[in-house]
């Protein structure tokens, strides 16, 4: 049973075009204690998937359709009342620039005893040592409780962010970009203090990412999004090696390796539909070197593959010559 | 804090420098005889000789410049034509009547305008909002001194409630400033010009006010407070009133500072007996010593005022005030 | 690489200070370079490194406060005003943030032509480079972007209009600064191919600077790693990355995200942060966070000495492996 | 969504602005009786109308005078029309040498930098501390009253309102990667100054016109109201400084002192209009709510 199971879920933006289906129809399951990877190109929908599951939408924004089944509660049918009740406490958030998720004019200490003292229900005294504590866990100095966010560099702004998305021991945190605009060597850092703190707090991690080794190097399993959809999901040595769907074949070869000068870079030619108007068929195939008129027509459904992966793909069944086929920059050059 | 504090200050006296210089110039490059703008033909030959020498006004142009900035540092501004007193004198009189009125007008307004301002942001749309920004609009395109008639026509001249001018009913005497404070008769005087200059100011805090609430509530933190399940009011009042109260507590001092000279038209509506009104009494009446003392009090308190407001903001501002430690 | 050809631009012991609060402090440390044409260095470190300040000085987008850049054979270390200019034609920047690099109210065809004319090419060669330019970037065919403006291009689109306006004047050296990070991962590819064949079929020189050594090793045969404004390492990329010799470029490897599921995640080489680290005086500036700092390391600020053929590496420990 | 977009979207919409629509409006219904006062106003404003041979004062509302007249029994509406000729020239002289002084010094300001922008900034620090109406009212005294004084007011003081934004945004667009590109592309300075920049911040130039020409507006009244301003010119100020020296208040006249304080209130407030409608477009973010 997954700590969070997402059905069916359609986030739409109202927009002077009319509705724009930033998540269309999407599937993805989250099971308790790992880490799971979110990853695809901006404007797939993956951070508006992140604040739809927290149920803070750009005011323009709402969810048309699904549903969010977390801890065994439909969480969608359930009163405002109680869906503010859940949040911070069963499920948190780590936001990508910590400098702006921050209040400018308030030491840490303050924005941390806030959420200990109001959502927490811990006294003054409690909620210091408490705030101490967390500072300690995420690998801050206690000390640097009494300073203003921009006194911070980007890396020990994160850490507090983590602090303050575990203060409450959620079951569930969404980190959205958590490592996008650090430095390599901050980025490693972050994410092994997220893997840790995962490991020992038994977390369930939504990580979102464009990052594909940002996925392999933290998560366990990962979900492609592409244009509103999970095109597919598995365990991440799965995906990664023996990937099903051509975008996320594409993407395994988009950027390059440093170990390996060799690498041909494959550029995916074109750019994602607009989701105003989604095509009718497969979202990919205006872009996929193997698209027939099958994709184009039909849209392809989520199809489970060997063992524990999902795809959704019409070629599914090709997939290992496809991979071959895939390597080869001439292949994608015919889209251009 | 302390450096940017010693620099405005160093900034605050070169401006004041130039400004009572300007001052100076101006007074001196009007047409006719310098030297009989400044004595009466009224005063008496022993007066007249007095000033004279006092003011230097038979030296030349760089010695007058000098016993002027002089005079001024000791606070000796001249001494005025009609009256007979000195320039010094009569500010003093009518300045705690300026400040008065300035004050009471301004904190009514800014509280009214915070609130409004803020309550305004938390409503948005809807006719409410239709109705209240144009004429929050209207309220500061208005001449002050047109709204002040419009209140003196219908609330003194019709209605009799309210005197129809100066500080104290007829025949009334106070001794000194103190005693007129706590007299119900100053006060029911205060009253219109007040509530005229406080229906002009609330717009700008009103707007500024709304404005800043409306971009900081579309700042991320405050996303992140909402995910974060705090109550509305923690974060309308914690976090956007905070962060928004920044520019409006400047936009007080500021207007604390324009204010005191801008109360010249309504001063002169209501015949309050407030420094602006003594302005343009002296300028009415070519008295060149007291216009001069009058403007720059008025100039002053402005150029102090907007110091105040640059430090103030500083001050309340922790990304200014505390650096960051790097 | 043949050692005998004349560098295209060299600088030497360039220096960038500024005051803050009163200190004096360097941006840019004893920074020395060349490049010749046909030839790709990278510079690579984390940000506030001094790379881009680096990048900038070497295209006289910023002066010097010390040090020398001689390029094309003159020295530009002090031009100013019209000779600066004419020089400009020959030394060309890449962007990073192509939704920024264009002026939004100008058309495409408008922002191409802006170098043409700035530079006095005649106007009845404009239409022929156009169209050459935009084939070259693959923006084919030519007329059918010509008229559009910014806002109406992807990511990946304006990048290679950004590098069809560096190509036009015919440049001798392009400068990318981090030219695919503001990218879709898709889309990188595209532009990276780009560059490199117009390295390649123009013969130009290039540098580039990014924080990605992946990418700096997909496009540069040579590689510069920068800490806090000095160069602390320097060598063949392959090499370099191979068997670091600086611990800061071990660091910085181990720390390059891949995209494997079998990779090494032990914790990396390195301690503390970039804010514990030492603001002035002498001594190695990576000393507070290297794993291997020894007393002379708080005293002594190593230099620059070659290890290997083509490598050099700025540390006092002895074989540095 | 990208910021180009959003502003390119927010240009559309100011024209379709409600507040922006109504602002234009006043401005084309002030401009008309301006430019036709001769055909619309049904009196000559200076002329002594009289009933029978007594002098037709303070006549109530009537078919003959919508306004009524005043005490020197002359017709109030003809005065409020002809006031418009003056308000107009004013506002647009004064507005036009604000937003010309300021915009040209904030993007010299903010783009050159270093001592140019220290000596302008200084200039600006300087005006700031001078109070306005009192340093109008003593020009006005020392000189000779009149529109020219308040322009010049105007004109020397206001300017540091305007430079200071278009400096704010000078300097916010320099840091745009493609001014730097201008640079690399070979632009000379006064060619990155005059065809990169000077079009961006023109919108927001003109919006602080538009604000510009209800301050030298209030200005001219003030002045009028306050008796240094042209006798022999009809503004609305000098209307309102008649009636309020002839009583009008005491008597009740609303129609004389009502209607030219209300001109000049609809006359300001449409600048407000105006430039709040284009609010939008200085702060994208708050019409993306």
């Amino acid at each position: 049973m997954s700590l969070l199971s997402i059905r069916g879920l359609t986030v739409t933006y109202a927009t002077g075009a009319g509705p724009l289906r930033a998540v269309d129809a999407l599937d993805l399951e989250v099971p308790a204690g790992s880490i799971t990877g979110l990853v695809g190109e901006s404007g797939c929908g993956k951070s508006t998937l992140g604040r739809a599951l927290m149920g803070v939408l750009p005011d323009r924004g709402r969810i048309a359709a699904g549903q969010i089944v977390f801890e065994g509660r439909d969480i969608l049918a359930e009163s405002e009342r109680a869906r503010r009740a859940l949040r911070w406490r069963r499920m948190a958030f780590i936001p990508q620039t910590a400098m702006n998720a921050l209040d400018p004019v308030q030491r840490l200490s303050a924005q941390m005893a806030e959420v200990l003292i109001e959502r927490g229900g811990l006294g003054r005294a409690e909620a210091a040592a408490q705030a101490a504590a967390l500072f300690r866990l995420v690998g801050l100095d206690p000390a640097r409780l009494s300073a203003y966010p921009h006194q911070f560099s980007g890396g020990m702004r994160q850490r507090a962010s983590i602090a303050l998305a575990l203060a409450l021991s959620p079951s569930l945190v969404i980190a959205d970009e958590p490592v996008t605009a650090l430095d390599v060597i901050v980025q490693r850092q972050i994410l092994d203090v997220l893997r840790e703190l995962q490991a020992r707090l038994n977390l369930a991690m939504i990580l979102v990412t464009h990052d594909m080794a940002v996925v392999a190097y933290a998560c366990d399993r990962v979900a492609v999004m592409y244009a509103g959809q999970v095109v597919e999901a598995g365990p991440v040595a799965e995906v990664l090696e023996r990937p099903l769907h051509p975008y996320t074949m594409g993407l395994t070869h988009a950027f390059p390796d440093v170990h390996d000068s060799a690498m041909a870079l494959v550029p995916i030619e074109g750019s994602p539909p607009s989701l105003l108007n989604p095509p009718a068929g497969c979202r990919f195939a205006a872009r996929c070197p193997f698209a027939d008129p099958r994709c184009v027509a039909e849209p392809p459904p989520v199809r489970p593959f060997g063992q524990d992966h999902l795809v959704a793909c019409w070629h599914a069944e090709q997939a290992p010559a496809l991979r071959v086929r895939a390597a080869d920059p001439q292949t994608w050059a015919a889209i251009a | 804090m302390l450096r940017l504090a010693a620099g405005r200050l160093g900034h605050l006296v070169l401006v004041l420098w130039v400004v009572t210089t300007l001052t100076f110039v101006l007074f001196r490059l009007m047409p006719g005889d310098p030297t009989l703008n400044f004595l009466s033909p009224s005063f008496s030959q022993e007066t007249r000789a007095a000033l004279l020498k006092g003011f230097g006004l038979d030296r030349s142009l760089w010695e007058q410049y000098l016993i002027y900035m002089g005079n001024l540092l000791r606070g000796e501004l001249g001494q005025s034509f009609l009256q007979g007193k000195s320039v010094a004198a009569l500010l003093g009189e009518a300045l705690p009547n300026t400040v008065i009125l300035t004050l009471v007008s301004l904190t009514a307004a800014y509280a009214f305008g915070i609130v409004a301002g803020a309550f305004l942001a938390f409503r948005r749309g809807g006719v409410v909002e239709a109705l209240a920004i144009p004429t929050t609009l209207a309220t500061r395109a208005a001449p002050e001194f047109w709204l002040g008639m419009l209140l003196l026509a219908g609330l003194a001249f019709q209605a009799g409630w309210f005197p129809t001018g100066g500080a104290l009913s007829p025949g009334k005497e106070m001794g000194s400033f103190s005693e007129s404070l706590i007299s119900a008769d100053y006060w029911w005087h205060l009253a219109l010009p007040a509530l005229t200059l406080m229906l002009f100011l609330q717009g700008l805090p009103l707007l500024l006010m709304r404005a800043t609430m409306l971009e900081v509530l579309n700042d991320e933190f405050i996303v992140m407070a909402r995910m974060k399940g705090l109550s509305r009011w923690s974060i309308v009042m914690r976090h956007a009133a905070r962060n928004a109260l920044l520019p409006v507590v400047t936009a007080f001092a500021l207007g604390l500072g324009a204010s005191i000279g801008g109360n010249v038209v309504v001063e002169t509506v209501f015949a309050w007996p407030g420094i602006g009104r003594l302005l343009v009494q002296a300028v009415q009446s070519a008295d060149y010593p007291l216009a001069q003392g009058a403007f720059l009090l008025i100039a002053a308190v402005l150029v102090v005022m907007n110091t105040v407001a640059d430090l103030a903001y500083a001050a309340l501002d922790p990304r200014v005030s505390v650096g960051a430690k790097r | 690489m043949t050692a005998r050809v004349t560098p295209l631009l060299q600088a030497t012991g360039l220096e960038k200070t500024f005051r803050s609060r009163g200190r004096i402090v360097h941006a840019v440390a004893d920074v020395s370079l060349s490049v010749s044409p046909g030839e790709a260095l990278g510079i690579v470190g984390e940000s506030g490194c001094g790379k881009t300040t680096t990048a900038r000085m070497l295209l006289r987008l910023e002066e010097p406060s010390a040090g020398r850049i001689v390029f094309d054979g003159t020295d530009i270390t002090h031009l100013h005003g019209s000779a600066l200019r004419s020089t400009r034609a020959r030394a060309q920047l890449v962007f990073q943030n192509p939704f920024d690099a264009l002026n939004p109210r100008f058309s495409i065809r408008r922002s191409l032509t802006e170098p043409l004319r700035n530079f006095g090419v005649p106007a009845s060669e404009h239409r022929d480079r156009i169209d050459a330019v935009l084939r070259r970037v693959r923006l084919t065919p030519p007329e059918a972007w010509l008229d559009r403006k910014p806002h109406e291009l992807s990511g990946g689109q304006l990048q290679r209009v950004v590098l069809a306006r560096a190509l036009i004047p015919g440049p001798r050296l392009i400068v990318a600064d981090e030219p695919v990070s503001m990218l879709d991962v898709s889309v990188r590819a595209g532009i990276l191919n780009v560059l490199r064949e117009a390295r390649d079929s123009l013969g130009l020189a290039a540098i580039y600077i990014s924080h990605d050594l992946a990418l700096i090793r997909y496009v540069c045969e040579r590689t510069m790693v920068m800490y806090l404004g000095r160069v602390v390492e320097e060598g063949p990329t392959a090499e370099l990355i191979a068997t670091p010799a600086h611990p800061y470029t071990r660091a910085l490897v181990a720390a390059v995200p891949v995209a494997r599921v079998d990779q090494d995640r032990a914790a990396l080489p390195i301690r503390g942060n970039l804010s514990d680290t030492p603001t002035a005086g002498a001594g190695c500036p990576f000393r507070d966070r290297c794993p291997h700092a020894m007393a002379r390391c708080a005293t002594e600020t190593p230099l620059l000495r070659g290890i290997a053929p083509g490598r050099r590496v700025a540390c006092h420990l002895e074989g540095a492996l | 969504m990208l910021p180009w977009t959003r502003g390119c979207r927010s240009v559309r919409s100011v024209r379709l602005d409600p507040y922006a629509t109504v602002g234009f409006t006043i401005y084309t219904a002030i401009a008309a009786m301006a430019v036709f006062a001769r055909q619309l106003a049904p009196y000559d404003p200076k002329a002594i109308l009289k009933v029978g041979n007594r002098i037709a004062r303070y006549l109530p509302l009537s078919p003959e005078h919508w306004l009524g007249t005043n005490s020197s029994g002359r017709d109030v509406l003809s005065q409020l029309i002809w006031g418009a000729r003056s308000a107009l020239e004013v506002g647009l002289t004064a507005a036009f040498a604000v937003v010309a002084i300021g915009t040209l010094l904030g993007l010299v300001a903010g783009y050159l930098g270093g001592w140019a922008d220290r000596v302008i900034t200084w200039f600006a620090d300087i005006v700031l501390g001078l109070p306005f109406l009192p340093f109008m009212l003593i020009l006005a005294a020392l000189t000779r009253p009149g529109a020219g004084v308040v322009i010049f007011t105007v004109a020397a003081l206001l300017w540091p309102n305007t430079a200071r934004v278009i400096r704010a945004q000078v300097l916010s667009l320099r840091e745009r990667a493609w001014v730097e590109a201008a640079r690399v592309t070979g632009c000379s300075t006064a060619r990155i100054m005059f065809v990169h920049l000077l079009p961006q911040v023109l919108p927001l130039a003109a919006l602080y016109g538009s604000v510009a020409i209800g301050w030298a507006i209030l200005a001219e009244a003030s002045a009028s109201f306050l008796g240094f301003g042209d006798p022999e010119i009809i503004s609305w100020g000098g209307m309102l400084q008649e009636s309020y020296a002839n009583q009008a208040l005491s008597r009740g006249a609303w129609n004389w002192f009502a209607p030219p304080g209300a001109a000049i209130m609809a006359m300001v407030l449409a600048g407000f209009l105006i430039s709040r409608g284009s609010e939008k477009l200085l702060f994208p973010k708050l019409a993306d709510q």
